[in-house]
């Protein structure tokens, strides 16, 4: 099934990449996303992650179509 | 513009609360517009923050930024934020208008409001208001400095 | 304007600081004006509170209302708790305006304002000096109710 | 010596003057003045009192040509 990654800020100049579209097993959380699409890099503790505009826990299972989203601790304001 | 209802669980802050703007705005000038639309009569208290960005920030120079954020999400958090703040506290209306895009010195980045009948749920609210933006809505800062550039990482 | 000084101490709220008004006030325009004719580099801040009449008090419907103030010690009052929130937080400028004479519903009372590096101070500040104005400077309202008239017996 | 003893407020309609101008013995603190001007108004627990401009204590001894107020709690903001 299909989802779409997204990377912000200092994230996505690590990972050089702002989107990724994937095709994905099913019932896959979002932490087997991240190891699956970046190998090379650990999933840091401060890494945020967001399913469809929304923040969820790393462990949350991954429908076809959603968005996924990973980035740095946000410092707006 | 929010409308007043009777009941306050009733209340939502709508797309007239939240506004991101590419570019330069003047808070006082959108302060004085909502005050307008509202209807004072009711309302005895506004407190309102306006964040602007600074020429230094941890001991260093800054000479200009860029505000990254996420389209539909940041509007999404700034809206639960706006809703949260109506369903905590007495508060007739609220604000939230968040700049992103290139920023120099002296620029307004956040202006942040709450109007109430009276004024510790206004300050509350308010405080509570900028206070949750920076820690949960998805914008990231760039500094660029005189000789680099570096994301903030922490926000205080 | 306030002047900047090295030296916090040094530090003393002038006369442009403090404004008694007979007459409507645009409590935006003000603010704008004075965040205008400051170093905003500087400052990464701004708390503001603006207090206006409301058509309702302690459950009856309010027509209009006389505000009374003692000329020279009020301004003198008003001065010193500007000059108190200077030498208690660390902020760059303050600003206290309140109006005077007959007032109606949605009229603006009174505005105060903290400008400072970081939002902690603006918003202590900015508290202080409407909690701090409301106990201590001598302003009085008489409220004109339908068939009646009251003096203002205590302030919340 | 003279004095100027100001009103304000409710203060000012019940006594029904908005100033007196005063001839007062020496070493007279505030309270006494309040007696010898108002004796008909007990001296009332809320009611405040300044001098010069200064909020004082009652007790404080007033100097020729000082200016004495009286006013209830303020309501002002």
């Amino acid at each position: 099934m299909k989802v779409t990654v997204k990377y912000f800020a200092s994230l996505r100049e690590t990972i050089g990449r702002a989107e990724d579209q994937l095709e994905i097993a099913e019932n896959m959380t979002i932490a087997d996303i991240w190891r699956q699409v970046n190998p090379e890099h650990i999933q840091n503790q401060q890494m945020l992650c967001a399913l469809n505009m929304e923040y969820v826990d790393w462990g949350t299972v991954v429908q076809a179509n959603d968005e996924v989203a990973f980035f740095p601790p946000v410092t707006g304001g | 513009m929010m409308k007043l209802h009777s009941s306050r669980q009733s209340r939502v802050a709508n797309v007239a609360n939240i506004k991101i703007i590419n570019g330069e705005f003047d808070p006082f000038a959108i302060l004085s517009q909502q005050s307008a639309s509202l209807d004072m009569s009711k309302i005895g208290a506004c407190n309102s923050f306006v964040g602007s960005m600074r020429d230094f920030n941890q001991g260093d120079s800054v000479l200009t930024m860029e505000l990254e954020y996420y389209p539909g999400m940041t509007e999404k958090a700034l809206e639960k934020l706006a809703n949260h703040a109506i369903e905590k506290w007495n508060i007739n209306d609220v604000l939230i208008v968040h700049r992103v895009g290139p920023i120099k010195p002296s620029d307004v980045i956040v202006l942040v409001a709450a109007w109430s009948a009276h004024r510790a749920d206004a300050f509350s609210a308010c405080r509570f208001l900028i206070d949750e933006l920076k820690t949960k809505a998805p914008f990231w800062k760039k500094e660029q400095l005189k000789n680099s550039s570096r994301w903030v990482e922490k926000n205080t």
